[in-house]
């Protein structure tokens, strides 16, 4: 298919529901009176007025960082710990309820206590971000490295495919499927957690703002952070995806090799 | 040829699986969490903070266990429970679904993706006046931040899990006839299991958690308020006993996911492995 | 005898992809009449397997049509069963044997006592009746191999495809498993298409052997096996006729090796033109 | 919950259900109290108290017709009513003693820090539980008359109960706290700079319970009664301070011992007009409205 | 001629798990001379692949030992390679061709220029030159199962264990592929066991042949293989003493159809006791 044609299609696929949706949006709220929902067409201009100014570098550039780096954090412990839990059936017992109690604790109950330790700056927002993005990347990393096939498994051990090598070349790409599974996870939990985190002990960025917004009962402009929290969650998702394109290569020739549409 | 030349093992190689008597998992999992617990229990002892803010884990226990004598902590615990239960089935059964069907229509799954990805990342926490405006204070306006936050990791899982299925698998069952519903059923369904089951653990811990958030941020009852309460008094014990309660609910449903595991995916390498043989 | 049931027409395949484009069937023809046994041979990597997915209904050819029964095939058929090459892969192995072989037949909505029937008949033809509760992983590559073929005999097909379907079991099972074959074959009338490597299995189960070049494909040849049709292990395979068409096909797979599709016409063979491992003609793929 | 339209239902025995949301803390002890005492059911109100974080749920609650009524501070109201929200005050809920010495606010530091005065703060961060809001106001307020910059103060946002930890641990300079963690705080070993609602600004109404435009205008005679009952648990809350930490350790997790040492706050009848038309000028100085709130369009008068 | 390289001393495996216990091994006891070439024939089930992955120290024996070179087998050895009989599941899907056949020698440490050097030789040398950066899900059948082999050739070992390598390839890519392996342990010394259900390539290729019972499996036979080491296609196969041969082991495959572990002693065949279809004596595993 020409290179044109394919994005105009991909595009249309991209944008038709959400053009949908947005109509029955603006038509519903077109007139409403709910202070809570004003309409869209207000919340459009307002978005405008709001993140087309100074807010962008003052809020969310800082939010942004915040948010690669926990993101970066959470997919580099979540993978690192699970291959060492997936490979360790005993390691994995031992510290699975220890894990899973974490796992259980709501990140607002968290924030106090890592205050403690952290202090009160933009590690401990991190820490927040990883500390709940990571459980996605953990669990599928353990769950995609224990299912790596046993006749690869065996291939790899008997052709002396061990330690660092086996890690890369089987372990990782076996279970790489999973791990993406994760990593998309994550994605969005990291921009949720962000927010989360700047309602606590912050001065600026995004989720800040929308939280701030709220407070003093400025509904449209707490919209259109919403409205920008979403685009960023797409934009993200798309980057994404270029990601796992690359990285999933192989696999997503496998899967669509014998379905003969190639 | 001289036999030397043949070593006995690659260095490094890991030994064959051996029957090795090994302990039970419940031994070594609550032996992971006594550690735990000693650590909690010597980081305010050892001064390394102070114990005014983190109590040793002694007295968290104290009051929890103090707590755990009213009827108040009880109800609190019981409508916690509810609202997890309800809001997980409720993302459970609408994650399921609809991520079995958007996996398997590919045109489905175009048309949904932007949106979907548009949808995600939107906080739970964020929706709170617009729960509260549309479904009021209580039990409704907590199960949609419960069923919100875990439906889209149970979607997610699921429809990654659809697209796992072997090229090969697939080609026999459309071989033999088998109809939409027969394929969901014998191909479709078991393959995506491993990432069901991972969705299921990681959603049930999203729905306790936003469980609990709700009550403490103040639109729902609960254990989440219970918490809310003991902070604005400044009782510092019983905040970290509850928080403790709560990770203890999701140690106890881990456990049942992970029984859930062992029965539905015997067949599963990865559980296969685990059993031995 | 026959009239014909299946009919390929100009089909030719090309993959593409990954930046990796074979023409891996260049232009194959043939029929084959209703109740046929007919045996497909040619070298690794030949087409064999596209072909026979093509005739699924499985895979759609680049050019040409598949017609089945006077209607085009543009998706699997009904009432035929394919064993694939792959057989470990298509064994779900959250099932039990049993349940593997059943699959299909709750789908052809089957009542319970006659799916039992089927199942353990089947499993008993192909020898592994005492492991109908285990799981494919638990089973031996032959035995895996077995219970696929296990799953299209009891599925009662009016075409049966078979992809090598005896590789990996043993000589003496071979032999019952061929000689089960065309039981079935004799008591269903069923058509089947039939791919292996065996020269020696292609004459004593076919009534034609289709001799593929290399790839890109066309049919080198197309041999009647004028064999009886009662046919026995010890006897067809020690008759001077079963030696004289072993040797033929034997002759023809070896030009085939050599062989590609854009060096000759059907039935032109010039074996004095293949020389081992020349690539002559200009290739006419993109 | 019920709905705008019909905010009252009636329970068997002919009372009104009247549903109140509130904060669990010291501030609502009057509505306890006097629910306890039953001067609203013998108004023929039923209460129910629902305890919330405040602020944002709770004027989404009552907006929705959730809360009949709901407990909120002055600036928030204040903000409210320059978004346009249809908000009414009913009644008034705590105030400053107006006594620097046991006002039950105070921004306190570690005991070592150089800050003595408000004026010290100019340049420093003080944790204050939320921003834009009444701390922040009357923060900046004491500053000024000490003669410091009060723009020069950097707010940090933290929750009252993690304050004391944050000043112990250095991560902010001073911190703004209300009893219990006045207590608390000093109990450990910190120490008051400033009493910001007791000195700034005179007789000052912290909180208020408010509703909507709509159901003053469709129930005026329930207003009336929730009015007349707050008014004399107000009353009664002022006459028996002894009750009134009585009942604090009855809906908090407030130590018995705790509640004995704590600062109360005033419980007066009457809103304080003038301190809050203090306030609303100081939030449009401070550029928290943009445009001077109107305290007279806050206030129920009927 | 050899001197004793690998010793089997009373291997037993029972596989127990999902509720299914499987005495798949009986009792093996057997030794191989280093630079031995020896092939293992029996039914299916027989527990062939079993014994290789014991051999390969990837599964521990239930009871026994084996010793390669004088040390206890307890992981996979050095410089040994294994093809195994599951061949499209043992290539790595995410590595070209190339990569699959690169990677071991990768962690063999040979240079880029040695390690490109034996991946085109061998790749050549199993005809599979022309695909070598193509994904192994781009091949057919026979094609995976020659990269498979190509890593192991590739590989260079001392010890090389082989399950059916050939049980995809065409006949004539078969013989080809036979005489690689015999050229190769020709030239390289290496030891080779390796399984197969093709009774005349058995004894084509083995000085040894091994037949196995049914499941669970003792040695019902250790033939030597008498014929010429100098061996061809065409002049071997038609000697008389290689259709003796392979009558002798033909006749011990189907004795060892019917027999199993616990009917008989090694060397104790008693032909008149094997009926079709019946099972004799009582089951000594639960
Ligand atoms: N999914 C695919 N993508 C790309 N190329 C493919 C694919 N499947 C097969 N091919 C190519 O098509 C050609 C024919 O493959 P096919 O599997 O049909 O051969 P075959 O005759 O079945 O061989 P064998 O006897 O080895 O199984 C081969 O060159 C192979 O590389
Ligand atoms: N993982 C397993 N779990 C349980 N039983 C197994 C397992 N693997 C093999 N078996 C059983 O052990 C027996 C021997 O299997 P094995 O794979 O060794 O046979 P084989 O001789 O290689 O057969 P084939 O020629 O068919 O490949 C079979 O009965 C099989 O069912
Ligand atoms: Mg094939
Ligand atoms: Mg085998």
């Amino acid at each position: 298919m020409n290179p044109v044609l394919r994005w105009g299609r991909t595009l249309g696929f991209a944008l038709t529901l959400p053009v949908i949706l947005v109509t029955l949006w603006w038509v519903w709220s077109a007139d409403s009176t709910n202070y809570y929902a004003p309409p869209l067409q207000t919340i459009l201009t307002t978005f405008g007025d709001v993140w087309f100014s100074e807010r962008l570098r003052a809020d969310v550039l800082p939010s942004v960082t915040r948010l690669a780096i926990g993101y970066t954090g959470a997919v580099v412990v979540g993978v690192g710990l699970g291959v060492l839990l997936g490979a360790n059936r005993t390691l994995r017992r031992v510290t699975e309820p220890v894990l899973e109690f974490f796992r259980a604790i709501p990140p607002p109950a968290l924030i106090p206590i890592l205050f403690l330790f952290a202090g009160i700056g933009d590690t401990a927002k991190v820490i927040v971000i990883i500390s709940g993005a990571v459980w996605p990347v953990l669990l599928n990393t353990v769950e995609g490295v224990r299912a790596v096939d046993d006749v690869l498994s065996d291939t790899s051990r008997s052709y002396g495919v061990t330690g660092a090598a086996r890690l890369r070349h089987l372990v990782l790409p076996a279970a790489s499927p999973q791990i993406v599974a994760g990593m998309r996870q994550a994605l969005s939990i990291s921009i949720i957690l962000m927010v989360i985190s700047e309602m606590f002990a912050s001065t600026n960025g995004l989720g800040f703002s929308v939280i701030q917004f709220q407070r003093s009962f400025a509904i449209p402009e707490m919209w259109s952070g919403i409205l920008l929290l979403g685009l960023l969650g797409f934009v993200l998702s798309l980057l994404f995806q270029l990601f796992e394109r690359r990285s999933l290569r192989w696999y997503h020739g496998l899967r669509r090799s014998q379905r003969g549409e190639n | 040829m001289s036999t030397t030349e043949v070593r006995p093992a690659h260095a490094g190689a890991e030994p064959v699986r051996r029957r090795r008597p090994e302990l039970p998992s419940a031994v070594l999992g609550l032996g992971g969490l006594v550690v735990f617990a000693a650590l909690l229990e010597l980081l305010p002892r050892t001064g390394i903070v102070s114990a005014d803010y983190f109590p040793p884990f002694s007295e968290m226990v104290r009051a929890l266990v103090e707590a755990a004598g009213t009827d108040r902590f009880w109800a609190a615990t019981a409508e916690t429970v509810q609202a997890w239960g309800i809001g997980l089935g409720i993302a459970l059964v609408a994650g399921i679904g609809l991520g079995l069907l958007i996996g398997s229509v590919e045109l489905l799954r175009r048309f949904t993706a932007s949106t979907i990805e548009f949808l995600r990342p939107v906080p739970s926490v964020a929706l709170i006046p617009l729960a509260v405006l549309l479904l009021g204070l209580g039990l409704q306006s907590t199960l949609l931040l419960v069923v919100y936050a875990s439906f889209w990791q149970i979607l997610i899982q699921v429809v990654y899990g659809v697209q796992d299925v072997d090229p090969v698998a697939r080609e026999t069952a459309r071989s033999y006839h088998l109809g939409r519903w027969a394929r969901v059923r014998y191909l479709i369904w078991p393959t995506a299991l491993p990432y069901v089951m991972t969705g299921v653990r990681l959603g049930a811990a999203v729905a306790l958690i936003l469980a609990v958030t709700a009550g403490l941020v103040g639109i729902g009852t609960g254990l989440g308020a219970e918490i809310a309460l003991a902070q604005s008094s400044n009782a510092v014990p019983l905040v970290y006993g509850l928080v403790i309660f709560t990770g203890l609910l999701g140690v106890v449903v881990n456990l049942v996911a992970r029984a859930l595991e062992r029965r539905t995916l015997a067949w599963h390498s990865s559980v296969r492995a685990d059993v031995g043989g | 005898m026959t009239q014909p049931l299946l009919d390929v027409a100009g089909v030719q395949k090309t993959y593409t992809g990954s930046g990796r484009t074979v023409e891996a069937v260049r232009d194959l023809t043939f029929s084959v009449g209703d109740g046929e046994l007919v045996c497909i041979v040619g070298p690794s990597g030949a087409g064999k397997t596209t072909l026979l997915k093509c005739i699924a209904g499985l895979l759609e050819p680049t050019a040409g049509t598949v017609t089945l029964a006077g209607a085009r095939v543009d998706g699997p058929p009904e009432a035929m069963a394919v064993v694939f090459q792959e057989y470990g892969r298509s064994l779900y192995p959250w099932m039990t044997v049993e349940g593997n072989v059943e699959l299909p037949l709750k789908q052809k909505k089957l009542d319970k006592a006659r799916r039992r029937e089927l199942v353990r008949d089947a499993l008993e033809a192909v020898g592994l009746a005492d492991v109908h509760s285990a799981y494919p992983w638990q089973l031996s590559g032959g035995m895996q191999q077995r219970v696929a073929i296990a799953r299209a005999v009891a599925y009662e097909p009016k075409v049966l495809l078979m992809d090598e379907p005896f590789a990996a079991v043993d000589a003496q099972t071979r032999a019952d498993l061929e000689d089960l074959i065309r039981s079935l074959w004799h008591k269903l009338g069923v058509t089947i298409l039939f791919v292996t490597h065996d020269i020696d299995e292609s004459v004593y189960l076919g009534q034609r052997v289709l001799v593929l070049s290399s790839s890109p494909t066309v049919i080198m040849e197309d041999l009647a096996i004028d064999l009886p049709d009662e046919r026995t292990q010890l006897e067809t395979r020690s008759s001077p006729r079963f030696a004289e068409l072993r040797g033929h096909v034997y002759e023809q797979i070896q030009l085939a090796k050599h062989r590609k599709g854009d060096q000759h016409q059907r039935d032109e063979v010039t074996p004095a033109r293949t020389a081992h491992g020349a690539t002559v003609a200009a290739q006419h793929d993109s | 919950g019920g709905s705008a339209d019909e905010p009252t239902t009636e329970t068997e025995g002919g009372l009104a259900q009247v549903t109140v949301g509130i904060i669990p803390i010291i501030d609502v002890a009057p509505i306890y109290l006097g629910q306890e005492q039953g001067f609203f059911e013998e108004r023929g109100i039923e209460l129910e108290l629902v305890p919330g974080s405040g602020g944002a749920a709770a004027v989404p609650g009552v907006v929705a017709g959730d809360f009949d009524f709901a407990f909120g501070n002055v600036t928030s109201l204040l903000l409210a009513q320059t978004q346009g929200l249809p908000l009414q005050i009913v009644s008034n809920g705590t105030a400053s003693t107006g006594d620097p010495a046991t006002d039950f606010s105070a921004v306190v530091v570690p005991a070592d820090s150089p800050v003595q005065t408000a004026a010290d703060l100019a340049g420093k961060t003080v944790a204050v539980n939320n921003f834009k809001n009444i701390g922040e106001v009357t923060i900046r307020k004491a500053v000024e008359d000490a003669g410091g910059d009060s723009s020069t103060v950097e707010f940090v946002e933290l929750p009252f109960p993690d304050m004391p930890a944050a000043i112990a641990n250095g991560n902010v300079d001073a911190a703004w706290v209300v009893e219990p963690f006045v207590t608390v705080a000093t109990g450990q070993g910190a120490r008051a700079v400033v009493r910001n609602f007791a000195e700034p600004v005179e007789d000052l109404t912290v909180a208020t319970y408010f509703t909507t435009e709509q159901m003053l205008a469709e129930n005026p005679d329930l207003v009336d009664d929730f009015q007349a009952a707050m008014a004399e648990s107000l009353q009664y809350a002022q006459d028996n301070p002894e009750e009134l930490r009585r009942i604090i350790t009855t809906y908090t997790s407030i130590s018995p011992e705790t509640a004995e040492q704590i600062a109360l706050p005033a419980f007066p009848e009457e809103i304080d007009v003038e301190s809050m038309e203090t306030i609303a000028e100081l939030m449009a100085e401070y550029g928290i409205t943009e445009e001077t709130a109107d305290v007279d369009a806050l206030l129920a008068t009927d």
